[in-house]
């Protein structure tokens, strides 16, 4: 009966591959958690009732058993009662509880080294270290990122940021070498040094970056925590911990990667936050041309009347929670006889897939939301659009003017339509800070004020026509 | 330089594993949709949860009077299984609301 | 069954490796244009090419009396290197026609 | 010194994975072959020069070297010789090499083993024997497929073929269990029986296959090769032959099945022969409506005065060997301030990417080659689309008639173009042997005759004119 606890291994490592295989397709997306979910289990599992020589019932079962059992509670309890919109928090959080898990083993292993003597065998200190070191910024980085993300923490910038960041990281470095060279018999405790040091390393590196930039960062450190969870691996000889470590520390990284470029931006141009000012901040514009204001009751008119009617949702629909009244404005159009669809921009909004999930809460139909490549061509035959609190989404500076920040971003061509209003509360500009020459177009009308209210006031001119 | 030649040679299992392991894992996801950039995200942070089997084999080996590591592995284990089981909840949640909805 | 279960535990890291290795294969084809169908079957038919190094092996290994070895070996050699050189010429010469020329 | 060869091998394997992955992209395609080409001259060498223990130079190094030499000299003419539409059959040919090459491995060390007596290890004679079968099988098998595609063998059914191939590999299996079982000891030599039953089946396996079908019985054949390939490096615990045997086996599998896909067939479907009569045989067409017969000179009056002139080529255009005549075309027409494109559909022509080939020996620019996707769309604009020498990939059928063979196959929208014309000899039915109501289209004319007749008159038309 040798072997089994390998085999469990082997299981939950495929079970995590074909997981997240089955994550990357729509249809198969949740499935592949399960399966993902069910890899994990059998590897538990296995690792409580086996070990290399068969059946073989780990040590402090209990207090294992209670660990998970109040872990279980607690974790379920948070993931099913936050808000769909904090969603982002509650991965950060999880993320850093992930990083603090390898960070406490390190710990423990190495006080347990404390009884070998001086020298310690290279082979087991470096994925202590590295464990300890990755699993402890990946930590503290997550807390800082969760306070930005529910609003708690502002940005917080200070001179020469990347500088002194290089340098923390090189003294954590130092501290580590002195730490494997000194071995016990210092006189300064360097591996707590560097648990320290990595404390606040974790705080420095995501403090200057912009709030709106946290999911590019909470991907980042997601890799991170994978990294150290390999570490784990390692250091046990364990193949699941390896594989499934490894596993997301490439894959977290290459999504970082992807997002950013989503984004138009770079990794770099992110880490050293030089984002853009978040959240709807930025210079009131006010360019040459003129801007044409118009009223509800001439919006639902033109709706109510057009053959087709496509919605462009921006992150101020998020901001003002418009999705409900937004999903029964679709539906009343379509009692009409008006075809409604969604536009979807890949970056719309503060985190990807932010649209999705949040007219997907209200209930949307998946096939009304398209995504921009198969949209485009169709504002060509489009009657109206509604642009409901989008910008940078919808500005035609990424096409024409090679100067904007955001020059060379794909867009969704709305000045394609025959009619467009835009849905947002002044003429303030968006994320990347800059004005926008769709709202000057002769054939776009301004409906200002809070989408929710704006669409619910749509709402009930449509009845009352 | 022999030295780090030797490390390579020693561990070279090692590095096969880890090598294709990460191809595996950017082949996964470059062509992803971005729409399903957060769940994937949310999934992957809950496969790190594996380190929780670290924490347990830490809990298990403690002494029944090593208090240090049965506290310090005890919370390991939880915030672990916090890791795991949230991760994993979460994403299902996320999920669930990109399947489609039977046509009335 | 328990020897299968033992086959498996001591060959486990040849079969991460294997398993490894079929999904990049899997992943890496699973994507590509079919314009390039043909020169990457033209590409993967040099690659497994390196049966050259067995061929290798077995004549270096053999006894300078053992003259069947020495012929079948020297057939081997012979036949994997045209495996590869042809494989990776030929897959070459389609390749160049796929380069953008350059605009007048 | 230790441990180079490993590194080697490793170098070798990446040099494999990246280049298999740049192979996979049209702009780094060529750099890829390349890169995969280093990682196998570092393997060789490798093997040359090292061993586990360090530098040790292998045994009979001469000869090796001559046998080298040998077949690189062969190996290069044979392959810079060949046409471009025989390069199939060239692959065909090195496949079979490889083939051949892991068998010949596996005769050897099973005559060694002849010394060790009558038990054999199950560890080893698995690899072995398993090399033996699959290499002799891709040997055979590629061998048919190379005369099946220069012509020189033609189809060949029997009745209950798939039974009674099913029991020789039933039969092939049997006597490699008796090698083991009987070990040396019996007066049957099952070794060479299983041999040769295997290059018998390797025959029958591909004989009832139809000739067009021989591109996906390649890639089949591809991936068997890379199987045994990878039995020899369990054999000699050789990790380069392992990764590289793996990594052409399933990369070839699903290669496979990708291109069994874009002709909307499936593989049990190709491997039990029931492709089409292969060539341009099958029914005359003659359905219901009229057919309108137009005159080059008609053609040229029309493409001269366009504005925009797709041209579709398929099979036809390869037979013929028009693809020069038509590239004269095309810079004709642009001269005269016609806009040409060339729309390519995925499988056009006998193998994938034919039609680029034969294209892109002619020079035609490679940006003008337009992929299905992406041309579709440009058919409403064009003005005169020439379907030179395509049938099916231009059917609509495909879309209309769910009880067509090629019913759900993706077309070339031809018919939402202004003009069609296609140039072919007769009404003959193409690859899948079934009709084509386009060319029953009033907006269709028939310009009969061979495609580079047709063309060459069309130049001519268009210069005089
Ligand atoms: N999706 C991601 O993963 C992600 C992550 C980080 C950054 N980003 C960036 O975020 C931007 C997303 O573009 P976007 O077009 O969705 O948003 P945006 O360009 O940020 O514009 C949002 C607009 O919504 C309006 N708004 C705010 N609150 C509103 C309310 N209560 N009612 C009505 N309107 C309101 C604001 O104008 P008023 O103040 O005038 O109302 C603002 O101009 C892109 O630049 C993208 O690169 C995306
Ligand atoms: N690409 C691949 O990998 C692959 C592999 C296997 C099978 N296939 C199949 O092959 C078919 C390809 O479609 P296709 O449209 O390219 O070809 P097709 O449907 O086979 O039609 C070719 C047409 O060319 C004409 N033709 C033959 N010789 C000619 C000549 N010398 N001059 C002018 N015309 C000539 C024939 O008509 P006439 O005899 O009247 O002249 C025939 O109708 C598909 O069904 C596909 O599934 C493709």
């Amino acid at each position: 009966m040798n072997y089994l606890q390998e085999i469990a291994y082997l299981i939950g490592s495929v079970g995590f591959i074909v997981g997240i295989k089955m994550m990357g397709q729509a249809d198969s997306a949740r499935r592949g958690n399960l399966v993902a979910a069910f890899g994990m289990a059998v590897a538990v599992i296995a690792t409580l009732f086996l070990d290399k020589s068969g059946f073989h019932i780990i040590g402090n079962l209990s207090y294992i058993l209670i660990a998970i059992v109040l872990g279980t509670i607690v974790g379920t309890l948070m993931a099913k009662r936050v808000q769909m919109t904090a969603m982002p928090e509650m991965v950060s959080i999880f993320n850093g509880m992930g990083g603090l898990a390898a960070a406490l083993i390190s710990i423990i292993e190495w006080t347990h080294l404390k009884h070998v003597g001086e020298v310690v065998e290279l082979g087991l200190y470096v994925p202590i270290v590295a464990g300890l070191i990755i699993g402890t910024i990946s930590f503290t980085g997550s807390m800082v990122a969760w306070g930005k993300l529910n609003g708690k923490l502002g940005d917080f910038r200070f001179p020469a940021q990347q500088y002194i960041n290089a340098i923390v990281l090189v003294f954590i470095i130092a501290a580590a070498y002195f730490t494997y060279s000194t071995g016990m018999a210092s006189d300064i405790p360097w591996f707590y040094v560097t648990l320290g040091v990595s404390l606040v390393y974790g705080l420095l590196f995501v403090f200057p970056i912009g709030g709106a930039d946290m999911p590019v960062v909470i991907s980042l450190l997601n890799s991170f925590t994978g990294v150290a969870a390999a570490c784990g691996g390692f250091l046990y000889d364990n193949n699941v911990m390896l594989m499934g470590g490894v596993l997301v520390g490439s894959a977290g990284t290459i999504l970082t990667i992807v997002m950013t470029k989503a984004m138009n931006r770079s990794l770099t141009n992110v880490l050293i936050g030089m984002a853009g000012s978040g959240g709807s901040g930025g210079g009131t514009g006010a360019s040459g041309g003129s801007v044409r204001e118009v009223q509800a009751t001439d919006v639902a008119i033109m709706c109510k009347y057009a053959q087709k009617v496509i919605i462009v949702p921006g992150y101020g629909l998020a901001v003002a929670q418009a999705q409900h009244v937004c999903h029964e404005l679709e539906l009343l159009l379509e009692e009409e006889g008006v075809e409604v669809k969604y536009a979807i921009h890949p970056v719309a909004g503060r985190m990807p897939g932010h649209m999705n999930v949040l007219l997907a809460e209200s209930n949307v139909e998946y096939d009304k939301l398209i995504e921009m490549e198969d949209i485009n061509p169709e504002f060509p035959t489009t009657d109206v659009v509604l642009v409901v609190g989008a910008n940078d989404v919808v500005n035609p500076a990424a096409k024409n003017d090679s100067n904007s920040p955001i020059y060379g971003m794909p867009i969704l061509d709305v000045d394609t339509a025959k009619q467009i209003v835009v849905l947002k509360r002044s003429m303030k500009s968006g994320y990347a800070g800059i004005e926008n020459a769709l709202f000057f177009d002769p054939k776009c009308g301004m409906l200002f004020g809070d989408a929710k209210d704006s669409i619910g006031k749509l709402v009930s001119e449509v009845k009352a026509l | 330089m022999s030295t780090v030649f030797q490390f390579i040679g020693e561990n070279i299992t090692y590095i096969y594993l880890i090598l294709l392991m990460a191809f595996v894992g950017v082949e996964l996801i470059s062509h992803v949709p971005s729409v399903l950039h957060t769940p994937l995200m949310s999934g992957a942070n809950a496969i790190h949860g594996v380190v929780l089997i670290g924490a347990i084999i830490v809990l298990g080996n403690a002494e029944a009077t090593d208090y240090f590591s049965l506290i310090v592995g005890f919370v390991g284990v939880f915030v672990g299984t916090l890791n795991v089981i949230g991760g994993f909840v979460v994403t299902d949640r996320m999920l669930e609301m990109f399947k489609k909805k039977p046509k009335k």
